[in-house]
């Protein structure tokens, strides 16, 4: 395998709690939300990773801190070799024309005072990559490629004028009109209404083959994560509990959380279904971290050894890996 | 051409406030037309005064006349320019000095942010017109010391808007999106925040208007805004009080329902540019 | 036939228009049964479930169309009577939990108050509070809790807990779980069966379809305000007659389903002005001009209890 | 809980120290940009050898520096004491003026801040529940209407009707001449119910009864507006319906949506209450008020310095106060809100 | 039919309509409590009189403004005191006096019945107490006391002597001024007391104080002479003119006193259903022309200016009547009064003034540009109207070009000091009545400062000087009528106007009795 595009070693992101005056003032000690726990993973070029997890796990937080649009408290992000995790600001620049995001909220994600040609066109004038003219060109040509035509139409529209599928066609044309190498999308078709979500999903899939393009697509949908991923990351409460090739997560998954999330997915192929793991409760607040294993408190299986200690990541089968005292396989 | 179209589809178009955004426009461009051709429109001299005292409204004084003999219409019609250049004067001044100064404060946040934002919350807190009095008597009379005395009460509404804003645009999606591209801070905050601030501030503008107009009668009406034989019509307002008694009504009445209509007039545009901006967006 | 709902149709009266909600909806459901309302966002599935309960919101209006409810047309009922049957008879459950408990009362507060409104004495229905919440397993302290300190799926609970404060004839649930995550989801799927299980009939919306498959006895198919096929599971899924509906089957990811899967083209109409004929046409492969673009198809039963409206049904079969 | 909201109180009500120091520093250093100082208001014409206008300087403390000046109030502001007057007359303490002047003007204020909000509840909720129709036009039109009335003017036309024309209601002072009353709080209609004062009673409501008007209606547009607003935001969101389809009474549900659309009502009311302090200042005027408006306006003529500057912190301690009531409403009010 | 609206619910009738009714209730029978007992019933022992003054200081130590005279007068009394609405001296508290031949040593013999209105006996001591207590607090009018008065000496409990530092021939008229009023003991010893209402030994004893809005005063039931008529006086203050004139017209005062506008006193005299009463005032106003800057230390343009005033213009229009024209700074009546500035100028003189400033090298394409200063609150409403005026008469002749330009009164004051303004307006009431204080503190170089004018000419220092000291009427009459004739030529002042006093007065109201002094003694009041 060669070198991968991008390194992450034991990224850490802790927000500090928001303290009450009095809380200062009795010098109680800050407390943290370990959004991000120490999570390590490599993608390679051209490779796309799932990371899938509840709402809370911090997979988010994890593919922003990635961007460096949030500063990480720890850890090391490795792009190409170069660790980032440290540079400037102006430093960092040249990265980012190289790794892009793709939003949730198609609503939120475009300036709405900003005709949606300017915004893809924008990139390039910030990397001094086109002058005004021939970036118009190029946001142009971009819009037609993400199949808004006609595209001079589109050009001068307003993104209240779109629909949120339409909306995310122009973020994605945002992202990709830079050539990057790598893009974080996160949750980028959660929000788009079931009849549309497929042909995102074939846009993104397409620039990935033109461009080469790593993406570490961020989901709480398996169903999509099979879809698209190569490999798949399950977060749980700020760590990867289980990651690896998609099939064989998916089939044979070793984590007891795994299971029960691919188990939970309403299906129309398997309609009536036997579940064999029963998961209870709810995730637990990432201020309040349970000691162990995080998800002993919901886990049918925990015992003792769950409950004091946490476990480490260990292959379970050819590159797939689980944090779980007692694998399902 | 195109934009010109736009801006009358944008302020007339059959949109929710249509009535409310004529009326407010119509006034504004009457007042403005007196105060632009005040000297073609005004029939007299508004600082000659004559024989002809506490003459009722009539053909040849349309607002009668005061004490003095100076014709009321004449004095209303040269009064515009004074509220309309105190009141634009000292918005402007508050949007010079507030809006960039939230901008800033707001987007880079930190130490200066909070003390700014203590001495601004502490005027703006503050009863705005007892705040202006002092200036305003501490300046003198002029009509410009009244502007920057109404401007002093009035840049922190700015700079709250303006930063309050700030920060919630500053945590939104499509600027972390800007961030995300590379863009610098200074394109940011131009780019990407300015223009959406713009609706508000531009409603804010037409309510501090309103407001700023009534303060500016305010201060006339205690004396505060123009030495005489200066028209204006807060001034004109409170030396005709006492002549109320005596059935004199239109000295009283006249100003005071122009400052009234005025206000009114930059209200309402306010109030239904409210409604479009709301609408616009989403 | 516990519910039967005739020729319904809600328009809403917005300042750049009228948009046509929903439109000559007809169909109904019977004691015990789960039918499930499917469609993209706007075409009418929640419209229509606010609309029998006589709850749509300003500036909607209910224009046509009878609710008959245990023989009795809801639209015709006084308010009082309308207010016994609402929390009693029928209860509804919302979208988002966030905002649909008020945010100024315990959440015990709210569960007692359907029961006093009905007439419940306060001691009673505080014992019986307690009850309920732990049907829905949530422990009774909780009572005493305000909205904002529960998570969204506990808040859901508290929403079902009060629907089933009278064992309801109907339950209305409006895409209760697509603010959750899906293992929430599944146990919230969990409880309204066993709901169901009690003789509760369900009228369920939701967007997913796969989410309909799993548990619903029918399937009701909604596109731009009209319902365009109603059947049993099996026959939606398996046998598919509207072209809609087989391409937002086919649209859907699927984790036990091989191969890709597909998008529908074009984008859904808007209500202000719907296309003519079939509003499906823009977007139907199947579509012939002339026909689809100029005639509606009647909405007609094909087999028994399976009904489509389509000019074509099943029509790519060839 | 308890304890956390006392001391949530203590540290909020620490927060008014910033904002008195910062209005004294902005008026202190204001009030001496021009010439001009309050013994020189004093002695005017009279003809004063220079002996003893020095005297009189000394007196009032006005020959030492600025930085001086400048402390030596602050200190004493430290330990409540607002100075002495420096004019007309010269040497009486500011206190005793404040605490004769203030009541008065928190009287009006009460009253015109109960007249307001009242009546924006009334305009506000009708507008709400009336949505598109003609009366919600009409309350959205008495909002402007109402937010943009001149005050003096309001008040010229209701003295004139009410009391020129009428003769219903006084128009000046705050009871009638002869009247007796005892005071205790300095609230008029206050002191006259707890000393039993019938005739004082009805005296000093008739005579707050147009300036509360004037004020109050002013006042109303804003809340008016606010109220509509919110209540039209409320009754659209989910939980109202979710209360119908429960079988709520429409009067139980209405009345949840105004707690609801009240919360942010509530935050309206402290800055509310600044800008009412500001109308009360021309109301004053107009109504001949002998409150600390018209206290403020005589006392900048003689550029009293003390009297302004304790004036103003005596505002800004007021306004403080008024917003930490707020905000302790707000908090009790609204469970979400953490301290 | 239609979904829940509320429209049709209507809780808002249901819950609101008792409040909305209590409050009408409420509003109706305040309303028509007015109406039933609006008029009041008829107190003939008490008299309502309303003032837009303040009364700034109770303490005659510091109290130095009109209206705060007047009261002090109602509740103290002097040594000797003005017959009521005349200038002759008669006894007060001292029944008669001797002077010495230079006229620098007074004494007086006090009455022995003198008591406070508690009933403190008041003796001689009390009255040295109450001169040195004045003395030593060197409050504003102090120099009333200071400028003349060496030391004071009580020989028994009811002799006193006032050793003199120089001749003061109108001593007696000094005497009937506040600070020399003997006060009660109460009053602080060595500071100033504003808030005292102990008194003195007056018709009058203050029983009820409330700042800027009523004093009440009721008879002092141990005053040596005879009873006030009306028991109780009570004053209520206003702000301004219009509400004391809607007060006194819907029957809230029996008396408008000082002051109403000229305009309020016009209409109310042509109303003609209140009483208005006239009283010639010794307040008058002037213009001040800086004699040292330019171009107003030309004094041909001085003579201009006074040259193109009309006054009877300004007499009529600003002021509707109710002043007079003056011409000369000592009023019109005093002795030793004449017409300088008629005789000099005439009144509106254009055809003089525009020689004159030809004379000074102006003409219409080169005017005389001046800055006319006024200050907005002092002297009322009606002084922006008289700047107005008087840059109209002045633009008149076509030479002129007059900006107008305000300051506050205390700016105002320091700027007139430190002779910063170049034309400006100023008022005078007088302290005592006699022409020496209408000539000494503007004319003689070493008491004028305060003016601003910076005039000084040694033969008018010379002239004022003799006057003090000399003690006949005569001699000084002619001494002072010298002095106008300088004025009249070098103008550092034009005088304008002299004020009148107006009362009104409801029908019932009989006995307003106001002097040249122009106090309003209460005692004489009463209701029909």
């Amino acid at each position: 395998m060669s070198e991968p595009l991008l390194k992450v070693e034991n990224l850490k992101k802790y927000f500090p709690v928001r303290r009450s005056i009095l809380e200062t003032l009795r010098k109680e000690p800050p407390r943290y939300v370990k959004a991000v726990d120490g999570v390590s993973f490599e993608i390679a070029r051209g490779e796309v990773l799932a990371l899938i997890g509840e709402s809370g796990c911090g997979k988010t937080t994890a593919g922003r801190t990635i961007l460096r649009l949030i500063e990480p408290t720890e850890g090391k992000i490795i792009f190409d070799g170069t660790e980032i995790t440290k540079l400037s600001h102006e430093a960092l620049r040249p990265f980012r024309r190289r790794m892009q995001i793709i939003f949730q909220d198609p609503y939120a994600s475009l300036s709405p005072r900003m005709k949606i040609g300017d915004a893809i066109a924008h990139p390039l004038l910030v990397h001094s990559l086109a002058e005004k003219e021939e970036a118009r060109e190029m946001a142009l040509k971009m819009l037609k490629r993400v199949g808004l035509t006609p595209e001079d139409e589109f050009y001068d529209r307003y993104p209240h004028h779109l629909s949120g599928g339409q909306r995310q066609r122009v973020v994605i044309a945002r992202a990709m009109i830079l050539k990057p190498e790598f893009v974080v999308a996160d949750e980028a078709v959660s929000m788009i209404d079931v009849s549309m979500r497929a042909s995102i999903l074939e846009l993104l899939e397409s620039f990935r083959k033109e461009y080469n393009l790593s993406q570490l697509f961020i989901t709480h949908d398996i169903a999509v994560g099979k879809l698209i991923a190569d490999r798949i990351a399950v977060m749980y409460l700020g760590k990867i509990v289980e990651i690896g090739p998609t099939e064989e997560v998916l089939k044979h998954p070793a984590h007891p959380y795994t299971a029960a999330l691919i188990e939970a997915v309403p299906s129309i192929a398997r309609r009536k279904k036997e579940k064999k793991i029963r998961i209870t409760g709810e995730v637990p607040n990432a201020a309040n971290v349970p000691p162990g294993c995080r998800f002993h408190p919901r886990c049918p299986f925990a015992d003792e050894k769950c409950r004091s200690e946490e476990p480490k990541l260990i292959e379970v089968s050819h590159n797939h890996f689980v944090a779980c005292h007692h694998p399902l396989i | 051409m195109e934009i010109a179209g736009k801006i009358a589809e944008f302020l007339f178009g059959k949109k929710p406030g249509r009535g409310m955004m004529l009326f407010g426009l119509t006034i504004v461009l009457i007042v403005l037309i007196m105060a632009i051709f005040a000297p073609w429109i005004a029939p007299y001299d508004p600082t000659q005064s004559s024989d002809d005292v506490f003459a009722p409204p009539s053909g040849e004084h349309l607002m009668g006349t005061n004490r003095l003999g100076q014709d009321m219409f004449s004095r209303i019609v040269w009064g515009s320019r004074i509220v309309l250049y105190v009141v634009f004067i000292a918005t402007l001044i508050s949007m010079a000095i507030g809006i960039p100064l939230g901008l800033v404060s707001g987007y880079y946040g930190g130490k200066t942010d909070r003390a700014l934002s203590v001495v601004m919350d502490s005027i703006y807190a503050f009863p705005a017109l007892i705040l202006a009095i002092v200036i305003a008597v501490v300046l003198g009379p002029s009509p410009l010391n009244t502007a920057i005395a109404i401007s002093f009460v009035y840049v922190p509404t700015y700079f709250r808007m303006v930063r309050g804003q700030t920060l919630s645009l500053k945590g939104q999606l499509f600027v972390e999106a800007a961030h995300a591209i590379g863009a610098k801070n200074r394109e940011i905050m131009f780019k990407y925040i300015l223009p959406n601030l713009a609706p508000t501030i531009l409603v804010v503008f037409t309510l501090s208007v309103a407001d700023a107009i009534l303060t500016e009668a305010g201060l006339s009406f205690l004396g505060l805004s123009v030495t005489p034989p200066t028209p204006d019509w807060g001034y004109d307002l409170r030396v005709g009080q006492p002549f109320l008694l005596d059935g004199y009504w239109w000295l009283v009445f006249f100003p005071g329902v122009m400052i009234m209509l005025l206000a009114m007039a930059f209200a309402l545009i306010g109030e239904a540019l409210n409604e479009r901006v709301s609408l616009g967006t989403r | 036939m516990l519910l039967e709902v005739k020729n319904l149709s809600i328009y809403y009266y917005t300042l750049t228009g009228v948009v046509k909600g929903a439109e000559g909806v007809s169909f109904s459901i019977d004691r015990g049964e789960w039918v499930t309302f499917v469609g993209e966002s706007g075409s009418g599935k929640s419209t229509v479930a606010h609309a029998i309960m006589n709850i749509v919101p300003s500036p909607g209006r209910i224009v046509s169309g009878e609710v008959v409810f245990q023989d009795r047309d809801l639209l015709k009922l006084s308010k009082e009577e309308l207010r016994e049957i609402r929390g009693k008879e029928i209860s509804m459950i919302f979208q988002d939990p966030m905002t649909s408990l008020d945010p100024l009362r315990k959440v015990g507060d709210q569960v007692i108050e359907v029961m006093t409104v009905h007439g419940i004495p306060e001691e009673e229905a505080r014992e019986r509070a307690k009850e309920l919440l732990e049907k829905v397993n949530l422990p009774p302290d909780r009572l005493d809790y305000y909205p904002h300190q529960l998570s969204g799926g506990q808040r859901q609970r508290i929403s079902i807990a009060m629907a089933m404060a009278f064992n309801p004839k109907l339950l209305i649930a409006d895409e209760p779980t697509t603010a959750l995550d899906v293992i929430v989801q599944d146990s919230i799927m969990d409880l309204i069966e066993a709901l169901k299980a009690e003789g509760t009939s369900i009228y369920f919306v939701t967007h997913d379809i796969s989410l309909a498959a799993e548990r619903s006895d029918k399937i009701a198919v909604m596109y731009a305000g009209k319902l365009v096929e109603f059947g049993t599971v099996e026959q939606i899924l398996e046998n598919p007659l509207h072209p809609y509906t087989k391409a937002l089957i086919e649209a859907v990811p699927d984790l036990w389903k091989e191969g890709k899967v597909r998008a529908i083209p074009g984008y859904p109409p808007d209500l202000r002005n719907p296309p003519s004929g079939c509003r499906f046409h823009p977007r139907c492969p199947l579509a012939k001009a002339g026909l689809c673009d100029a005639e509606e198809p009647e909405f007609e039963e094909v087999e028994k209890g399976h009904y489509v409206a389509c000019h074509f049904p099943g029509g790519w079969r060839g | 809980m308890a304890r956390g909201l006392g001391q949530y109180i203590l540290i909020r009500a620490l927060m008014i120290i910033p904002t008195i120091l910062i209005l004294y520093t902005l008026v202190f250093f204001f009030l001496r940009i021009l010439p001009g100082n309050p013994v020189m208001a004093v002695v005017g014409t009279k003809n004063i050898p220079p002996e003893q206008l020095e005297h009189l300087m000394e007196m009032a403390g006005l020959n030492k520096p600025l930085y001086v000046q400048y402390f030596d109030y602050l200190k004493g502001i430290l330990h409540g004491d607002f100075g002495v007057t420096l004019a007309f007359p010269m040497g009486k303490p500011v206190w005793d003026y404040i605490s004769q002047r203030f009541p008065a003007t928190l009287e009006l204020a009460i009253w015109a801040f109960t007249v307001s909000v009242l009546l924006g509840l009334i305009t506000g909720v009708l507008g709400a529940t009336k949505k598109g129709t003609k009366v919600d036009t009409s309350m959205r039109l008495y909002s402007i209407i109402a937010y943009t009335l001149f005050i003096p003017w309001f008040g010229m036309m209701l003295q004139y009707v009410f009391g020129i024309h009428l003769h219903w209601l006084p128009t000046s002072g705050r009871l009638d001449p002869g009247v007796d009353l005892h005071t205790i709080t300095g609230l008029y209609v206050l002191d006259s119910i707890l000393t039993g004062n019938w005739e004082a009673l009805v005296s000093s409501i008739r005579h707050l009864i147009l300036p509360a008007l004037t004020l109050g209606i002013v006042l109303s547009g804003a809340y008016t507006r606010l109220v509509r607003n919110n209540m039209v935001d409320v009754l659209s969101q989910d939980f109202i319906r979710s209360y119908q389809a429960r079988g709520v009474p429409d009067r139980k549900v209405l009345w949840y949506a105004l707690k609801n659309a009240f919360i942010p009502v509530v935050t309206l009311m402290g800055l509310q209450f600044a800008i009412l302090l500001g109308g009360a200042v021309l109301t004053e005027t107009t109504f001949s008020w002998p409150g600390m408006g018209t206290f403020l306006v005589d006392r900048i003529d003689y550029r009293d310095y003390n009297a302004i500057q304790g004036a103003v912190i005596f505002f800004a301690f007021f306004v403080g106060v008024i917003s930490l009531i707020v905000d302790i409403v707000y908090a009790i009010l609204d469970p979400r809100v953490k301290y | 039919m239609h979904g829940l609206k509320y429209a049709s619910v209507n809780p808002m009738k249901r819950r609101y309509l008792p409040a909305l009714l209590i409050f009408l209730m409420v509003f109706s029978v305040v309303a028509s409590g007015c109406i039933g007992g609006g008029g009041g019933e008829e107190k003939t022992s008490t008299i309502v009189i309303g003032v837009t003054d303040k009364v700034t200081d109770l303490d005659p130590a510091n109290a130095y403004d009109f209206y705060t005279w007047e009261v002090l007068n109602n509740v103290m009394e002097g040594l000797v005191k003005y017959k009521p609405g005349t200038l002759e001296i008669e006894p007060g508290l001292a029944e008669k006096w001797e002077v010495n031949e230079d006229s620098t040593v007074w004494t007086f013999y006090l009455r022995k019945d003198l008591k406070f209105a508690d009933g403190t006996p008041l003796k001689a001591q009390d009255v040295v107490r109450s001169i040195e207590r004045v003395m030593k607090i060197q409050g504003d009018p102090a120099w009333l006391v200071t400028d003349f008065v060496d030391r004071v000496e009580a020989k028994d409990d009811y002799t006193v002597v006032f050793y003199l530092k120089q001749p003061t021939s109108y001593f007696l008229s000094l005497l009937t001024t506040p600070p020399y009023f003997p006060v009660h003991p109460n009053y602080a010893p060595d500071q100033i007391d504003s808030d005292q209402t102990a008194g003195g030994a007056g018709p009058y004893m203050i029983t009820k104080w409330v700042r800027d809005e009523e004093l009440v005063l009721e008879a002092n039931p141990n005053y040596y002479g005879e009873k006030p008529k009306t028991e109780k006086i009570i004053i209520k203050f206003y702000r301004d003119a219009s509400t004391m004139r809607l007060a006194l017209q819907n029957g809230e005062i029996d008396i408008a006193w000082r002051t109403l506008r000229p305009s309020d006193i016009n209409s109310l005299k042509e109303e003609g259903k209140l009483k208005v009463i006239e009283v010639p005032g010794g307040f008058i106003r002037y213009v001040c022309l800086n004699t040292k800057t330019e171009p107003t230390s030309n004094v041909k343009v001085r003579q201009a200016l006074a040259a193109a005033i009309d006054r009877k213009e300004i007499a009529e229009k600003v002021f509707m009547g109710t002043v007079e024209p003056l011409y000369s700074l000592i009023p019109n009546g005093m002795w030793s009064h004449k017409d300088v500035f008629k005789d000099k100028y005439g009144d509106g003189n254009l055809e003089l003034a525009k020689k004159l400033l030809q004379e000074a090298g102006y003409s219409e394409s080169n005017p005389l540009e001046i800055q006319l200063w006024y200050t907005p609150t002092h002297y009322g409403d009606t002084e922006a109207d008289l700047a107005q005026m008087l840059k109209e008469q002045w633009e008149k002749t076509g030479m002129i070009k007059v900006t107008i330009k305000s300051a506050e009164w205390g700016t105002y004051v320091d700027y007139a000091r430190k002779g910063q303004m170049q034309v400006y307006l100023l008022g005078w009431y007088p302290d005592y009545l006699d022409p020496d204080d209408y000539t000494t503190p503007f004319l003689k170089s070493t008491a004028n400062s305060w003016a601003g004018t910076g005039y000084a000419n040694p033969t008018v220092d010379e002239l004022l000087t003799k006057a003090q000291t000399l003690t006949s009427q005569d001699e000084r009459a002619k001494l002072y009528e010298q002095v106008q004739e300088i004025l009249a030529e070098e103008v550092p002042y034009i005088p304008l106007i002299q004020g009148k006093l107006f009362v009104v007065t409801q029908e019932n109201v009989k006995g307003v009795i106001i002097g040249p002094d122009m106090i309003f003694h209460y005692a004489h009041l009463y209701k029909e």
